[in-house]
């Protein structure tokens, strides 16, 4: 086989001959067609058009050959050799001598280089042959050649399409499987944030005190941390029975946020509770509390509202240490902030000035609160105010709305968050 | 969790997914209302499995696009692929609209989904996570609705079935 | 167009007649392939052992030609004329008179119905022509067609690597997302259950009291509630400098376990604490204690452990309301349980009989403790003796470490697992 | 979370995630070491694009086989994904080798991917969840992890990398 150079006039003449020359070579079948598909469509413009074209093949050389192919490659880079003599190249050139315009190589089944002028070469990589040209005894028809492609091309596109099934249906199974992988993360967050929050409220009932049945008063209460989900800060109560049958409520609010609060919370409750139990009078609670916890913790500073009610007589007694006002709506919708000088624990001059003594009639309504009930806003005296609104308008409601109706109302707007506990007891005709 | 304020005569169901890096401020989201500015939305055809693929390639481009990373781009793809999937398997086909959405300098990424097929009877059981129970894959509607930020579907028995759901990008 | 009947000597022959109906019948390009491509191969086996076959073809009938299709069709189905004049059938049937056995149909480009016999049948639908056979005037050559389906083929599969291409990257991107996700997923998990053992602990901590520093003494210890992850249950301590300058030490134990049980616990050591702040006599304090919580909490049930430390002197005194007995191990090792009767909180007859004064050398180390320490192999005997081995191995480790290393030594084998506390006191030279 | 029991001078790691699902009870299951009845396993070559495929249809396959449900063929399929993408982009290629297990009367999956690349230096580093960053995609190394039941890195610098990843099924 030797290089050739062949003038073509029609495209059945260029395939003819591109055919046989890539058969020869021992050219697999897919780049057989490739090449002779891309010779074609490069081409078929200027045979259309009675142009002719040149075609011009150098064959592989046989490995005892080395260079010898750098002959019938003028433009031959250094690297076309340097793969060897494992295995050789077709070199074909298809020029277009009357060409208008260079042809365009765009997409072609077989990539061209573009050599300079309207020329296009393609150098097909072949396998080595096995001593003699195997391929050169009995060439088969040119309609052999073209069925063989065909069937080649066939039989790669179906497998292409059978990976392509699978491929979309491995696709399609890993969508659903992500889907469904996602569905259980988030159930599992879900669960871990439910146990969570219920191990969280349980512990925070810890804190409070169970809800005390009194014939004669009904009682509810509703807190909530100024930041969802974080459990209580500082601010407490505590409600209980009295050997005498009155009922003694607190309600504190210990400096800071957080759990650091908590503790002195419950310490200022605790304590209370064991004074009032143990028959300490209710004026001196306050003082006796700060006496008592002062001698341990040394930062506790709590402002605390102290009362007392007689569930027969609905006689009420109040004590306070620098905390807001207890507001008293009566039933005809009249209200009154009932202000105790007196104050704080780890204030200075702890202690409740005086106790203020007043009535509760069936029908009227005590709200106890911490400040972060009325001073959303930042001004205390225009939240007390709203406070006595929003208890007037919610005063008949059950009493376990009320708390958290009168809360909902006051925190439509919040500028300054705080923990908020707030209290309500009415009297009952028992 | 993810809020529900479906009203079952409707067979309408909207919600959010509480994920960390939700929609910008504001007020919710109104699919149809004036807000967020919109880009040009592209519309594709789901009438065969091809077009299933053709949808999934689109969509990873617009969210790659939108800038999303690697991780929200599997979420809206995913998300995407199924309901497409639906409207084709369940819907006997329809189409998917993909658009650009921007608002305060956040982008995000908005798909309609809609198909012409007999509606879904009982959406709060669709929207259920039939799915780790193993057995009920069902529309897996509930898990377009979790990979997503909003989150709407319209449909009515013999009506058909549009499903509007929306991401927003962090960055 | 009219029904043949062709007998075939070689393929080359079989594929050329077939090719020019299948172009006469308007055939889209990928069909006439498949369909020359399956007769070749059902035919190849006969044709190449030189039998001939015969091809028989009924071209598709025109739209106002309803039935004249079944005249050529002796097997002809109703169904095969349900599909109307929309669209028409080109009927091949390829017969193998000769064959020794029926042809493989398997895996055919173009499927094939078996009838019975060697006969292999396609029914092609076709496109409808419009108007004249379009396709009868200037029929191509046959390398032409060829031409044309190997250049159908090869971009059909070059599509289809396309579209493998694109498919192969997404399912690539899908696969790094997944694990991405999942990554994400299981990280904000983490960080989930890590914010709220945080909170957990620190409303744990809220519970318990501060550590207490005095010159002379040394205290550490040790809680365990009986489930892992699990909050503190009815295992309780205070302790607390008296304003005397002698410490005050509380262990309780109230009844059950879960969070009912804390509430229960912090009752009683506030309770006692207050008692103690206001000066009530360590020996009154038990029995005391149960009066004052009575009056409220009647399920309470609580067994309890007072000590009282002076740091300066060592003296010690001890008091107890059915809690076990403290121990006591001398620095040189030899150890003595402390036994105090009395009865707990909500006990009949509560209080404590008597107390116990002995006095704490330097490097005497006092052990107080619930009984989840001992009582885990549920014998207390042999708890308390083994109990006593672990002290006395303890005793000279840094006092931060003692409570752990002797719950852990007596937690090798739990029979019965219940919350434990394990607090140690050692006497150092002041 | 994730016990880890390195030794970074030996380049070895081994761990296993925290699922809720984890094996079955008994000792740690030991590669290599008798216990759990194994079946015969399979190896693939990862030396192409095209290997790639083959081994996650192989590796789908024998997890269907297995018995393991949708979420879980999504697990194992991604995590061999990725670590024949590992043994094929940074090892150069190398094999995969699935493998089902059976002890206690559950069956498991086990794939030992091994590469003759340069192997890695730093194991913890690569086990490091570089995802959530966006930037360094690393490996995945730790994603195949926490994906699976069992993980076992076994590399040193020039010695090529064998990554053994298993997982039960929970019925
Ligand atoms: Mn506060
Ligand atoms: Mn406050
Ligand atoms: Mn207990
Ligand atoms: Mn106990």
């Amino acid at each position: 086989m030797k290089p050739q150079i062949t003038t073509l006039h029609s495209l059945a003449g260029l395939r003819s001959a591109l055919r046989r020359v890539a058969h020869r070579a021992g050219l697999p079948v897919e780049l057989r067609y490739r090449l002779a598909l891309s010779a074609t469509r490069v081409a078929r413009g200027e045979l259309t058009a009675g142009r002719p074209v040149l075609l011009e093949t150098v064959p592989p050389q046989a490995p005892h050959q080395p260079g010898g192919e750098a002959d019938g490659v003028p433009d031959g880079r250094a690297d076309e050799l340097a793969d060897g003599p494992a295995e050789g190249r077709l070199i074909v050139r298809l020029h277009l001598p009357h060409a208008p315009r260079r042809p365009s190589l765009e997409g072609l089944p077989l990539p061209a280089e573009r050599l300079p002028g309207t020329t296009a070469v393609w150098r097909v990589p072949t396998p080595l042959l096995s001593g003699t040209d195997a391929c050169r005894d009995d060439p088969p028809g040119l309609g052999e050649l073209l069925e063989e492609e065909l069937s080649v091309a066939v039989d790669r596109a179906d497998a292409l399409a059978e990976d392509h099934q699978r491929l979309k249906h491995e696709l399609a199974e890993t969508n659903s499987g992500v889907l469904a992988l996602y569905v259980q993360l988030e159930e599992r967050d879900e669960q871990l944030r439910q146990a969570h929050g219920r191990i969280l409220r349980q512990l925070e009932d810890a804190l409070r005190p169970p809800p005390v049945r009194v014939p004669g008063l009904e009682m509810a209460v509703h807190y909530e941390p100024a930041e969802k989900h974080a459990p209580t800060g500082g601010d407490l109560y505590d409600w209980f029975v009295l050997p005498d049958g009155t009922v003694h409520i607190t309600v504190v609010d210990a400096l800071g946020h957080g759990l650091t609060s908590t503790r002195s919370a419950l310490n200022v409750t605790h304590a209370v509770r064991t004074l009032a139990l143990e028959g300490h009078p209710l004026e001196s609670i306050v003082q006796r509390t700060d006496e008592v916890l002062a001698t341990f913790d040394h930062e506790l500073m709590a402002t605390v509202q102290l009362a007392r009610l007689d569930p027969g007589s609905g006689e009420l007694v109040l004590a306070n240490g620098s905390h807001p006002p207890a507001l008293l709506v009566r039933k005809g919708g009249e209200s009154s902030l009932l202000e105790v000088r007196g104050r704080g624990i780890g204030f200075p001059l702890p202690g409740s000035e005086r106790l203020l003594r007043d009535r509760l009639d069936p029908g009227d309504l005590l709200v106890l609160y911490t400040d972060g009930l009325t001073e959303s806003r930042r001004d205390p005296r225009e939240g007390e105010q709203r406070l006595e609104r929003a208890a007037r308008r919610h005063r008949h409601r059950p009493i376990e709305d009320i708390p958290a109706a009168i809360a909902d109302e006051m925190h439509t707007v919040i500028l300054h968050p705080d923990d908020t506990v707030a209290l309500t007891v009415r009297r009952v005709p028992g | 969790m993810a809020q529900r304020s479906p009203t079952a005569s409707e067979g309408r169901s909207s919600g959010s997914s509480d994920d960390r890096s939700s929609g910008p401020p504001g007020e919710p989201w109104e699919p149809g209302a004036p807000g967020g500015e919109r880009g040009a939305g592209s519309r594709y055809n789901v009438a065969s499995e091809e077009d299933l693929l053709t949808v999934r390639h689109a969509v990873r481009a617009a969210t790659v696009e939108a800038g999303f990373g690697l991780v929200d781009q599997t979420r809206i793809v995913t998300a995407a692929s199924e309901l497409a999937r639906n409207a084709y398997v369940h819907g006997g086909g329809g189409s998917l609209e993909i658009q650009p959405l921007t608002r305060s300098g956040r982008k995000g990424l908005r798909l309609t989904v809609r198909d012409d097929g007999p509606g879904i009877p009982d959406v709060e059981e669709a929207l259920g996570d039939g799915f780790t129970t193993g057995s009920g894959l069902g529309h897996g509607l509930g898990g377009a609705r979790r990979l997503m930020h909003e989150f709407e579907v319209r449909t009515r028995p013999g009506e058909g079935t549009t499903v509007i759901v929306s991401r927003w990008n962090d960055r």
